[in-house]
């Protein structure tokens, strides 16, 4: 039965010498040799200390090409025109399936056509020595950022290829990412790939570890994002993880962002041992995206001023071309630039807004029930317990495609912008914590002269990329009104 | 007597929320949607169009991998017999794109329609009524913006 | 002698009388057909009753071409693309200067070559039914944005040419845009201006007045630039102005921003009559920009938010290519949209900052200071008052160029980044305002382990635009290093 | 000795604040500076280089009428027998021009080196010194960031 416990030395060997044969890459792993070279790498490429000892939100982007000498053309003018300080490189859809055939496919198409049939950087077919080349090309630490259920191949070619943080976990990378992966399954996949981070870490080359805090990106109640950090800080943790980045996807409400990042690092500091160094991560709006360059920086620069509020340890931008489709190496670097300016010029600013603590202690509490009954599904076992509260509808996340969870919950923004929960289905919140939500949900209602409904929850999916935060009635277009 | 349409994303795409807004959408129409959601398989979408008869499948894509996912979709619904309208929406190409070229490559594919993430699902339905020789008044709770 | 009274009928009928001799469309105005005009016109391109009912910060962008045809696909395309609220016509640099002959050759060059051989639209030498078909062509109110110190000429063809609103003052266009204007004259030259908007406003045709805040753009202190939008609305109001937008440049730092524009409204209210109406404009950032758009639209976007906050009752915005040189239309329009996502995104929230009284508190009694240092110059007259200060260097502008004031005043910023005074000079303010200053000064210098010096406002003028708010040394390169 | 230096905005430019930095930086450089402030017409920029025995000319102009500015500006000073230095910067050109072919105009106006904005002053001082075969050490308080 899954447990949240240690993963056996012999029972890691095992399964990995099985995962080798999946793809003829897997044999090039070798875990000593591979040590060897993460020893060899300057103190600037090691990606936990580097993010540690930072004393500003380091930026780093998104990207992934298919081929190995675009993907390194790709991050140095990231690093170099961006000014990003932490590089990733994003795995394409196919190897995110396992499907490493169909990924092989697309990466010989995309060598011999002109365009890229792959949307990232197959990292398992290009095996550990290629990344290891990506890796040397580079000045600064990379991350593997994904979105696998099944990422264990994957963790074995890149960490040997010399990557030292990795994104993702059972629940954050199987509800948003995935339909017909059950939970307990990707739980122990994820057992795997973190005593393999661990015994990196035992060895000495600590592997950062990022549990994929947006979830599905549109409109994500902070506590259920929240607790799905804690969870997958805690199933990280017993398998040797001590370097931890929780994450969180801004929702665009200045207070309640700065509330729920603070809430997050305050609530992972408590629920993960000592010994795990906690750091928080802040992504820039993940839901739609507005379909014009102009107003996307716009949404770029807010969130570059919420991080400089915030001061979250790093942050992930977005690019201007963020609707349309993966961006040029010129607008993504642009986003990077854009956040820079807000931050260099807002961070020495000494600005303290009224009513974070309040937001924030009311993330905290409906963070705390949701991690309470959790644990009392599980008996106390936190592996047990997520599986079983998703199971019951206990814990939830909204407009999740898997069907791991209910999917049942819907957000709503309140009157000031605040993502509020419209339907609660049989999310495990206590009932003050509902009625403050409804409360808030009832002021906008009113406000609006509209009764609370699905309507609504839609208005507000499409108010940003309509270029506002919520989604008022306007009876400009059906999308809009509440004429049904 | 409502029309049923499928709807669904295809491939191993899991972006969800856009055939959320779309079926509840359609719904309000006065549609009958049958939503297979995300990674939804050609075979899938196949079986379901002749399963509850449907008069239009709605294929979504978001995630670049569209052409990929499509190749020989139209080849197996004519061998399954099957003559709907088909179309097809969502971020279609992988980059950044001019979309004329794209929409070409899924009319030449065999998609009767084919839309871009911009699309306003009214405009959407509109077209489906105007395919579907639906008068305005036939949907069930049916409002067209002009 | 110069004295703060009304312009008399006859007095401002010999005038106009003369100046039409200046340039030949001068014999076009016909102020009774003007009138007529004006009427004609329907509510949406009336300035003052749009600018002074609406709910949110409008946006205007500035925009001056020489041609009319290129003028109106110009401001057309701010007004669509842009969604410009109201429209500028940015006057060219001979017509400041008075030169019609020159701008005369500009425009016949213009229409000759394709290069525009004018930095703007010379609306005298276009003359009085050219302005009209700007007005009619368009559907937002227009205003007239110059820069121009005898204005006369200019305010008699546009306002005859339907124009509703008018920029500048007799010291915001002397100071900071020439520099052998003395401020008697140019004050004599505004009292014709201000009385002939007030003598419209009388026939029912309200002309919106809006003195120019931003001064020399420049670190300029938020005590100095609004007690300059006193003096003027105050100068405005005795010839019978009865709608004023009283302006104010970003610094960058948003609690003194916000704070900065509540003094300058709440003084407005104060210092001015009844009858007028009082409305404050925010202007984006008006020193130098970053040589790079994605940061200019991280300036921009910081304007943004604060005018969000701030609520002025309008925004002038910046583009993108704002370092370069004019702006093409769609960089225009595009900081027009970037700054409406950010004010749509962030308006309808409750951003409560700390801090904004007290330093409100700073502002307000370092404006009354130099408001008292102005009347008992003049005796109690301001018009007198102001010259007489300017004179002494009671009252001063940061890099002036002007022979009329000392510009010996020296800015430079906090360590949290908030604009104080560096070097007094003579400016009237008290000891204790004084002490506050160079207390918040000496932080800095503390933090920095440097001397204050001119080195450091150097380093503040190019903070910005070097992608910083202060400019703090960093050794990278000369101009930065606090070395010599 | 000293080198001094003509320095102004030309024309009818009020744009203060660049020269205002130059003057600092080349006084600090070692240079003795007249800086004749804004709107300065050709022959003021003469009379000085004239009256001062000056071994450069140092124009600025930020608002987009250089060309017409500085025409004939070369001419002028070749009649009064002046073999100086001249530089010209800023923003020589109305709108988003090319920068390399403003400058290929102005150096065919006869300006010895051609600025944008982007100039870092030391930058400037060290073309300076070169042009005027100056030494590292010729100034009273030279520094050369490399
Ligand atoms: C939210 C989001 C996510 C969430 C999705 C959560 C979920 N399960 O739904 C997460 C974070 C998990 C995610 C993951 C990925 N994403 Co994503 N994502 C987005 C984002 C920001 C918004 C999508 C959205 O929800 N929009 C709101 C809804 C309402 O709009 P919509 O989806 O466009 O749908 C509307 C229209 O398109 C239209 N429509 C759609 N389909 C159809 C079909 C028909 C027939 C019709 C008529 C109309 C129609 O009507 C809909 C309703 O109005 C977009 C960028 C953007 N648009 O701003 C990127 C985007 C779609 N994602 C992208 C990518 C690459 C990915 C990943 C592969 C990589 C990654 N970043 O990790 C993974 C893929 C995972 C997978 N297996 O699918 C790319 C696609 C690139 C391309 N096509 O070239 C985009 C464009 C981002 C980018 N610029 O790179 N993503
Ligand atoms: C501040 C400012 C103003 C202030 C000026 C106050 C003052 N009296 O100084 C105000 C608001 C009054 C103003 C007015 C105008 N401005 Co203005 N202004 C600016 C702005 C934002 C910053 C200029 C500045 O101070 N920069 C900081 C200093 C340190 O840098 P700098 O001036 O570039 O100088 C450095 C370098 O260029 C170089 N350099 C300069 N000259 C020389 C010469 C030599 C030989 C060398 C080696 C180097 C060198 O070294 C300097 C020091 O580092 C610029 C845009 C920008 N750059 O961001 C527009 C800008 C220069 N202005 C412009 C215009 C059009 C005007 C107006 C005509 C119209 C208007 N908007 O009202 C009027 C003109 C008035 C007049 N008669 O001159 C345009 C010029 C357009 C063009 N060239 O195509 C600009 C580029 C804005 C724009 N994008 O439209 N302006």
């Amino acid at each position: 039965m899954l447990t949240d416990t240690r993963l056996a030395a012999d029972e890691l060997q095992h399964i990995a010498n099985d995962l080798r044969d999946n793809w003829h890459t897997g044999r090039q792993v070798d875990f000593e040799e591979a040590i060897a070279f993460h020893e060899s790498l300057p103190a600037s490429k090691q990606f936990a200390p580097v993010l540690e000892s930072a004393d500003q939100p380091l930026l780093q982007p998104r990207a992934g090409v298919p081929l190995l000498e675009d993907q390194i053309d790709l991050l140095r003018y990231l690093q170099d025109e961006g000014g990003a300080d932490l590089l990733p490189t994003t795995i394409d859809s196919y190897t995110r399936d396992n499907e490493y055939e169909k990924a092989e496919e697309g990466l010989a198409a995309s060598r011999n056509g002109d365009a890229d049939e792959l949307n990232g950087f197959p990292a398992v077919n290009h095996g550990v020595e290629d990344c290891r080349r990506l890796v040397r090309a580079l000045d600064a630490p990379i991350e593997v950022r994904h979105g696998t259920p099944d990422a264990r191949l994957l963790a074995m070619v890149t960490l040997a290829g010399g990557f030292q943080s990795f994104e993702g976990g059972p629940i954050s990378y199987n509800i948003p990412y995935t339909k017909r992966h059950d939970l307990e399954t990707t739980i122990e996949h994820w057992q795997f790939v973190d005593r393999l981070c661990g015994a990196y870490t035992e060895r000495g080359v600590t592997i950062n570890r990022e549990p994929f805090g947006p979830l599905t990106g549109t409109l994500v109640p902070p506590c259920i994002a929240i607790a799905v950090m804690l969870v997958e800080g805690q199933l990280a943790a017993t398998q040797g993880v001590r370097s931890l980045t929780l994450g969180y996807g801004q929702v665009g409400n200045v207070v309640q962002d700065v509330a729920a990042l603070r809430a997050l690092r305050e609530l992972g500091e408590e629920f993960l041992p000592d010994s795990v160094t906690v750091t928080t991560v802040f992504h820039e709006w993940m839901g739609g995206f507005p379909p014009d360059e102009a107003r996307a920086n716009g949404v770029i620069s807010l969130g570059g001023a919420t991080a400089a509020v915030a001061k979250p340890d790093k942050v992930i931008t977005k690019s201007p071309q963020e609707f349309q489709g993966v961006p040029t190496k010129e607008a993504n670097a642009s986003g990077l630039r854009t956040t820079r300016q807000l931050i260099d010029m807002m961070i020495e600013q000494d600005i303290d807004l009224n009513g974070i603590d309040e937001e924030q202690r009311l993330i905290e509490r409906a963070t705390r029930a949701l991690m309470d009954a959790i644990y009392e599904a599980g008996d106390g076992d936190v592996a047990q317990g997520v599986v079983r509260a998703f199971d019951s509808g206990a814990m939830d996340v909204p407009f999740a495609p898997s069907d791991a969870a209910a999917g049942a919950v819907l957000p709503a923004r309140d009157d000031d912008g605040r993502v509020r929960i419209f339907e609660f289905a049989d999310l495990a919140l206590p009932d003050d914590i509902k009625e403050t939500h409804k409360a808030r949900l009832g002021e906008r209602a009113r406000t609006e002269g509209r009764d609370q409904s699905f309507r609504m929850v839609a208005d507000d999916v499409d108010a940003i990329s309509d270029g506002k935060l919520i989604g008022r009635p306007t009876g400009k277009r059906g999308g809009a009104s509440d004429a049904d | 007597m409502p029309r049923t349409v499928i709807l669904g994303v295809i491939g191993s795409d899991a972006h969800v929320v856009g055939i959320t807004i779309l079926e509840q959408a359609l719904s309000a129409a006065g549609f009958e949607v049958v939503n297979l959601g995300v990674q939804t398989s050609q075979a899938e979408f196949v079986d379901a169009a002749k399963a509850h008869g449907a008069e239009a499948v709605l294929v979504s894509s978001l995630y670049g991998h569209a052409r990929q996912d499509c190749e020989g979709f139209h080849d197996l619904l004519e061998s399954e017999g099957l003559d709907v309208l088909t179309y097809v929406g969502g971020n279609l190409a992988v980059g950044q794109d001019d979309f004329e070229s794209t929409r070409e490559t899924f009319r030449e594919m065999g998609f009767d329609r084919v839309f871009d993430a911009e699309t306003d699902p009214e405009d959407a339905i509109a077209d489906l009524r105007r395919d579907l020789e639906l008068t305005a008044t036939e949907g069930e709770q049916v409002r067209v913006d002009s």
